[in-house]
This record gives structure tokens, C-alpha cells and sequence, in this order.
């Protein structure tokens, strides 16, 4: 299965900074198994979102070309230390995962 | 979302009515993420076509949609890029690398406080323009754009 | 084997118990220490076998001197390494540039997940600056860039040119530079290509 | 056989005085050497310089904006706390990594180190295998069997060295040198980056033994000092955005092997653990900026 992904808010400022990293192969379907010559299936995150205090602020649709394991950086406005983040991921083999953090 | 005239929902076409669907507890987390991705704009092969299919054919440079990439990057399978709207009422950044077999990278619609700013890593097969386009709330489109040099590895690191 | 070849590694040879025995190297126990060391700890993988951790006459002398042997005995021993360069029967040193350009961005060969036989690139630009189309180079060796246009694409600098690359030994007994033909990473052509890459008037070095 | 012995000689006896500085002998004339010179150095190391800049830049970045090796961080907590393998104990009550059971923290700058329970100094990496296998009952074997990350694959002990090492974060590099155990196996891994073999005549020290050098467009640190020690040895373990995947020291110098045309060193061997016990205690007072992201 999925491993967790690592979330990290910080109010810096009048915002909140959140840092993102997800564990993903993020496979393009392009890519050649070098012993078969059989493209590896395609395999990637499509969508995600980010709610924080229990309001979405982002939403996110993703293709191919983002880096395996992604990172995400975003900026909030109002969101306060304590406030729960919720990240939730989706990819194109309907597989999900959900983890929390907290803004510090 | 927004810059890909999706709807989140059927029959809730704006972000505010997902959160206020979400903050009344009508919908379980999962369901957030029941939408279509966009296959048209995913899958298209230059980036006009797939501008087009966001809904972005049109976008007038702007010195106020910041784009942050390395000049020459380290290596072309993680490319940090930075996109940051100074445009009032930015509601979605998209980002496209011209040169990619699928130009469309990712799209990112904001709410609730959220910033137009965003930070991606990117995957590039070569030398390419990145571009960022960023959708205003009365529907109009602006782009910047930069180019990344993909260059060839030594042995180490 | 031809006899000087012989003779060098002989004398290598020769030199390098004599060394072992001299007090003047404190640290000998510990270089012993080191072989011994490694002896036991590397392994064959692939075509990488576990007797390349031993010296050649060469290595030993270079490893034992700092690189830097007394000066009367680099310039016998590179006289011995000059005297293994094979130049072409046909006396033809020039071949084609483009052939030499693609030869030079390959850094392959001899490493454990090279197939075995499978041919060598040159290398040369992981170490030097060659065509300007070319950025991504390194700096271990002089550029070579304009090499052709300053020095002239003269018979004796083609003769310079293919014998440094077969045995860059020959004119600097430890340089850093592999002795590309005198191993066998490069064959005939391959070296007179990259001549030809280096001196061809017509080769974007020179332009 | 008389010309052997006269060479031996000389060579021998040249060896007690001065040694000579070997110059690069050119066919061509100096003239036209120098003016080659002239021609393309400056642009070398202009373009060295705001390439390197840029990548250092950027990776910093990285690094501050999120690098996955964080996620392998967190995987090597949980397998450091919990209680695996055929004995059913964890590291966290079983493994002294120098400084004393249950500590982790800073531990990492203080290897390698000399452990008297196994009479042998250890990296990291090699110190934490040893516990896997005599505290925790994996069997050496298995462990040595594929050790290092592939694209798809993450060895245990990969996730364990991030982990630990991620304790040592912002702390002084600081292998215990007066240990004469250490300093000995310092010197010898002296020896092991001087020694030239191989098709190619090369050691570590061709490409790492002087400043300021580059392979392509990478930067060559040399790891006889101090600076470039430290950059040697920082960033490690490492995110690797080629293949995706988190690689340790030990990967580094077999790696570094390869490159060199060398055959293959054993797993946590003394040869590795002497190459980084040299490199590492080089970089001795330098502050560990914690697992890195690498090309």
C-alpha cells in the first residue's frame, strides 16, 4: 500500500506556509522496462486537495510530468496555529490516501 | 475546477460550495476527489492545444504572474518551479513545459484563503519553455513563461 | 609483449620491492595494511574482476612516488610507454570528426555494468571542454576547444594527438588521462576519429 | 636485467630525497599552449561557477521546500522503534550506536567510530546492519544480499541510516580521531583513495584529490580537505532525483568503485568503512546539514 505522506504547516507571518511531500512513482507510461522493452504502466497521483481548519483551499488536477514523490508548496491566508490540514491524494489506478498534520 | 471548467461536483461548480458541503459534514472525504480529470488537457500533444482545452487559448503576458525555475537545472526528472500571482482575484495557476510529450503539468484552483502561490517539481525530457497561466475570478487569463536548459549528468553527487 | 614493454614493467617491478624496503616510507604499513585490506574485501561483478585492484609496473611506480617519480626515471618509463603505441598501417591518422564527436560524449566502458565487449567512449568530455555546442563538460583535464586552430593540423601534431590519446603515458607518466588504446577502450578508428575531431578544419572545434 | 637493477636503484634513492614535480610534456609549442590557455579558460570557469551556483541554489531550495528523503525518515523511525526480526526486539532498546542505548541523537557525526562489542570501527550504515543482525537476529547474508535502494525497492537499513542520521541534523561532524583505533583505520583508508589500478589507472584521487574540478558539469570535491570533505560527505544519505530513490554513503563508494573501472567492494566492508572514516573525519567540525537531495 501507499506509504503516509509527510505534511508540514507553519504560520510565517500573516499566513501559513504548507509544505507537502507525497510517496509516489508517479509512472508516465512512457518509460521502457529495459529487459522487456514493454512501457511500465502509466501510474500517477490526478488529483488532490488541501483543507485546512475544515475548508478546502486547494484543489489540484496533476498529469504525468510531475517528479515522482512530489512536493507541494502552498500559502494560506488566516489559518492559525492548531488548525488541522487534511491532505487527500487520488491517482489514475483509483488508489487513495488520506494524513493530517497540523499548523504549528 | 476553475482553469479547467470542471466542475468538482455535479451541480456545484464552485470550490466555495465543496467547502461549505465539506464544513457541514455532507460529504465524505473521498467524494472530494470524485471528479473527472481532465483527459483532454492531460492528453494533449502541444501546449495551444492543450491551453485551448482549459479554457486559456488566450492569455496576455503579465509581469505580475511570477514564474521561479532554474536557468539550467540539476536534473531534468525534478525541477523546482515556483509560480506566484501578484494579479488580483487569481483563482487557478496551471503549468505547462512546451516541449514535454504532454505539455499540461498540473492545474491548482484556490479558496478559502489560499494564495496564488504555488511550488511543483516538474519532469522534463529536454531544454523546454516553462509556462504558468493564471485565471482571474472575472474569467480572464494571463501567462509567463521561462526557459529551463536540460543539460547532460557527470557521475556523481 | 615487445621488449621495452617488458622492461618497464620489470623495472617497476624491481623499484617497487626496493621501496618497500626502504625506512624512508613511513607509511609503507599502512599502504600494505590497505592492500591487504582491499585484497579481501573486492569482488568480481560483471566484467570487473577482482584482480584489477592490483598494480600494473606503471601504477605501482605512480602510487608509490605521490605521482610525482624522479624525474630520470618518468622519462625512461614514458620512453617505454611511447614504444607501445601502434600507429595505423596505412599511416593515415585523420578520421571523421562527426564519428569523434559522438564518441567523445560517451562515458561508457569497463565499468561492472558495462556488458562485457561492449565498445568504450572516449570519455573525453567528462574531463574537457571540446566542441562550444557542448556545455555540459568538465574541467579534470586542459580544454580542447579551438585545439586544432592553434596549433595547426600539421602531420606531427596529428602523430602527437594519437599517440596521447593511445597512451596519454607516454608524455606524462602518471598523468591522470587513461591509456585509451594501449587497453584496448579504443580501437584504430576510434582514436583516429577523435583526431580527427581534435585537428579536422572542418570539425566545430575549430570553428 | 643490469638496466632493471640500475632503474631500481635510481628510483629507489630519488625516493629518500625531494620528490620531483612531474610536469606535462606537450608536443606542441608553448606558445601555442598558452594561447589555447588563454583562449578557453576564463569561460571555464565563469560557466563553472554560475552553473554550480545554480544547482546549489536550487537544491537548497529543495531541501528547505521538502525532500522526500523526509518520507524515508519517518519509515526509518518506525523501523528503529519496532520490535522485528527472529529475536523480536527493537534497535531502540538493543542498539548502542556510540552513545549509549536508547541515544540516537548525534550519534551519526560521531561515526565512524570504534565499537568494542564488535572490535571493529563502523559507519553508520555498517553499525547498524551489525545490530540487525546480533541484536535483532536478520541474518548478515540477507541483508547483503541486495543493500542498496532501486527504483521500486528500499532496503530497510537505507530507511534506518536516514533515519539516524536525520538526529544529527545541524551538529558538528566529530569522528573520534584520538582513538587510535580510528586513526588508524583513518590512515589506511589514506591509502585505499591514493591507490591507482584498473583499465584506466585510476584511485579516488584522480577525480577527487585537488580543487576546484568537474566531471561534466559536476563538481568535484576534494576530499583531502577539509571543505571538500565536507561536501563530500554532506547531502549524505541522499535523495537521488535520478531513479528516485534514497542511497547512502555505502552506495556512494561502491559507486565511486564502479565509476573507477574497480571491481566491486564488499557491503559494509573495511575498505568502505576506511574510505569514509578518512573522508568523514576530514570533514571533522563542519555541521551536518542533514540527508540531502542529490542529482
Amino acid at each position: 500500500m501507499s506509504s503516509p505522506m509527510k505534511v508540514r504547516a507553519q504560520v510565517k507571518g500573516d499566513y501559513a506556509d504548507i509544505k507537502i511531500l507525497m510517496s509516489h512513482p508517479m509512472e508516465t507510461g512512457q518509460r521502457k522496462d529495459p529487459k522487456t522493452n514493454q512501457p511500465y504502466p502509466a501510474h500517477f497521483i490526478q488529483q488532490f486537495t488541501v483543507e485546512v481548519g475544515g475548508k478546502l483551499v486547494v484543489q489540484s488536477e496533476t498529469g504525468t510530468a510531475i517528479s515522482t514523490n512530489p512536493v507541494f508548496g502552498f500559502k494560506v491566508k488566516g489559518a492559525k496555529a492548531g488548525d488541522k490540514v487534511v491532505v487527500k491524494w487520488q491517482d489514475n489506478k483509483g488508489e487513495s490516501r488520506t494524513d493530517e498534520a497540523t499548523v504549528s | 475546477m476553475d482553469i479547467l471548467r470542471r466542475t468538482v461536483l455535479k451541480g456545484a461548480s464552485a470550490s466555495g460550495v465543496l467547502a461549505a458541503a465539506l464544513g457541514a459534514g455532507l460529504l465524505k472525504p473521498t467524494q472530494a476527489l470524485a471528479l473527472d480529470w481532465n483527459k483532454a488537457a492531460f492528453e494533449a500533444k502541444d501546449t495551444p492545444a492543450a491551453m485551448k482545452a482549459v479554457g486559456a487559448a488566450s492569455a496576455a503576458e503579465s509581469k505580475d504572474l511570477k514564474l521561479t525555475a532554474p536557468d539550467i537545472a540539476e536534473n531534468g526528472a525534478v525541477v523546482p518551479v515556483d509560480v506566484s500571482s501578484g494579479i488580483a482575484n487569481t483563482i487557478s495557476i496551471a503549468v505547462f513545459v512546451d516541449k514535454n510529450p504532454y505539455p499540461l503539468a498540473a492545474a491548482f484552483n484556490f479558496s478559502n484563503g489560499a494564495m496564488a502561490d504555488v511550488a511543483v517539481r516538474l519532469k522534463m525530457g529536454q531544454t523546454s519553455i516553462v509556462r504558468a497561466v493564471a485565471k482571474t475570478s472575472d474569467g480572464k487569463f494571463y501567462t509567463a513563461s521561462k526557459e529551463v536548459k536540460v543539460t547532460a549528468g557527470g557521475c556523481g553527487g | 609483449m615487445n621488449k621495452r614493454h617488458q622492461f618497464s614493467i620489470l623495472a617497476a617491478i624491481a623499484a617497487t620491492a626496493a621501496i618497500a624496503a626502504a625506512p624512508a616510507f613511513a607509511d609503507s604499513s599502512h599502504r600494505a595494511k590497505a592492500m591487504t585490506m582491499m585484497k579481501a574485501d573486492f569482488t568480481t561483478k560483471g566484467q570487473a574482476t577482482a584482480d584489477r585492484i592490483y598494480e600494473d609496473g606503471l601504477q605501482a611506480v605512480c602510487n608509490r612516488s605521490g605521482n610525482h617519480p624522479p624525474e630520470k626515471i618518468a622519462k625512461q618509463l614514458e620512453g617505454d610507454q611511447m614504444a607501445t603505441v601502434k600507429y595505423p598501417a596505412d599511416g593515415k591518422l585523420m578520421g571523421d570528426w562527426k564519428a569523434g564527436e559522438k564518441l567523445a560524449q560517451s562515458g561508457r566502458g569497463f565499468t561492472w555494468n558495462d556488458a562485457p565487449g561492449s565498445p568504450a567512449g572516449g570519455n573525453c568530455y567528462n574531463c574537457h571542454q571540446i566542441a562550444p555546442s557542448e556545455s555540459s563538460f568538465g574541467t579534470v583535464g586542459p580544454s580542447l576547444f579551438n585545439f586544432g586552430k592553434l596549433r595547426g593540423n600539421t602531420a606531427e601534431n596529428q602523430k602527437y594527438v594519437y599517440s596521447k590519446i593511445y597512451n596519454a603515458k607516454s608524455y606524462n607518466l602518471c598523468s591522470e588521462m587513461p591509456r585509451f588504446g594501449h587497453v584496448g577502450a579504443l580501437g584504430e578508428k576510434q582514436i583516429k576519429d577523435l583526431v580527427a575531431l581534435l585537428l579536422d578544419p572542418e570539425s566545430p572545434v575549430n570553428k | 636485467m643490469r638496466q632493471t637493477l640500475i632503474a631500481a636503484t635510481a628510483i629507489a634513492l630519488a625516493f629518500a630525497m625531494q620528490p620531483v614535480v612531474a610536469q606535462d610534456k606537450p608536443a606542441a609549442k608553448p606558445a601555442a599552449k598558452m594561447a589555447a590557455k588563454k583562449m578557453a579558460k576564463p569561460a571555464v570557469v565563469e560557466e563553472k561557477d554560475a552553473a554550480t551556483l545554480e544547482f546549489e541554489k536550487f537544491r537548497a531550495k529543495m531541501i528547505e521546500d521538502g525532500n522526500p528523503a523526509e518520507l524515508f525518515e519517518a519509515q526509518g523511525e518506525e523501523l528503529w522503534k519496532t520490535k522485528r526480526g527472529p529475536n523480536n526486539v527493537s534497535l531502540a532498546e538493543t542498539c548502542d550506536l556510540g552513545l549509549g542505548l536508547g541515544v540516537v541523537k548525534g550519534t551519526y557525526v560521531q561515526m565512524p567510530r570504534y565499537f568494542a562489542d564488535a572490535g571493529k570501527v563502523m559507519d553508520a550504515e555498517r553499525r547498524i546492519v551489525w545490530c540487525m543482525v546480533e541484536k535483532q537476529g536478520f541474518k548478515a547474508a540477507d541483508l547483503a544480499k541486495k543493500p542498496f535502494a532501486a527504483e521500486t525497492y528500499t532496503p530497510e537499513q537505507t530507511s534506518l541510516v536516514t533515519y539516524v542520521a536525520g538526529l544529527s541534523r545541524d551538529m558538528k561532524f566529530a569522528v573520534p580521531l584520538k582513538d587510535p583505533h580510528v586513526k588508524e583505520v583513518y590512515e589506511i583508508g589514506k591509502e585505499v583513495a591514493n591507490h591507482r589500478a584498473g583499465p584506466y589507472d585510476f584511485s579516488c584521487n584522480t577525480c577527487h584529490g585537488v580543487d576546484g574540478k568537474r566531471i561534466r558539469m559536476q563538481q568535484l570535491p576534494n576530499i583531502s580537505s577539509k571543505a571538500g570533505a565536507t561536501t563530500a560527505v554532506l547531502g549524505w544519505p541522499g535523495y537521488r532525483m535520478t531513479g528516485n530513490r534514497m542511497l547512502t554513503l555505502q552506495w556512494r563508494m561502491g559507486d565511486c568503485f564502479r565509476q573507477q573501472r574497480f571491481p566491486q567492494p564488499g557491503y559494509a566492508s573495511d575498505t568502505v568503512t576506511s574510505l569514509l572514516t578518512f573522508m568523514t573525519a576530514n570533514a571533522n567540525g563542519s555541521t551536518y546539514t542533514g540527508p540531502g537531495i542529490k542529482r
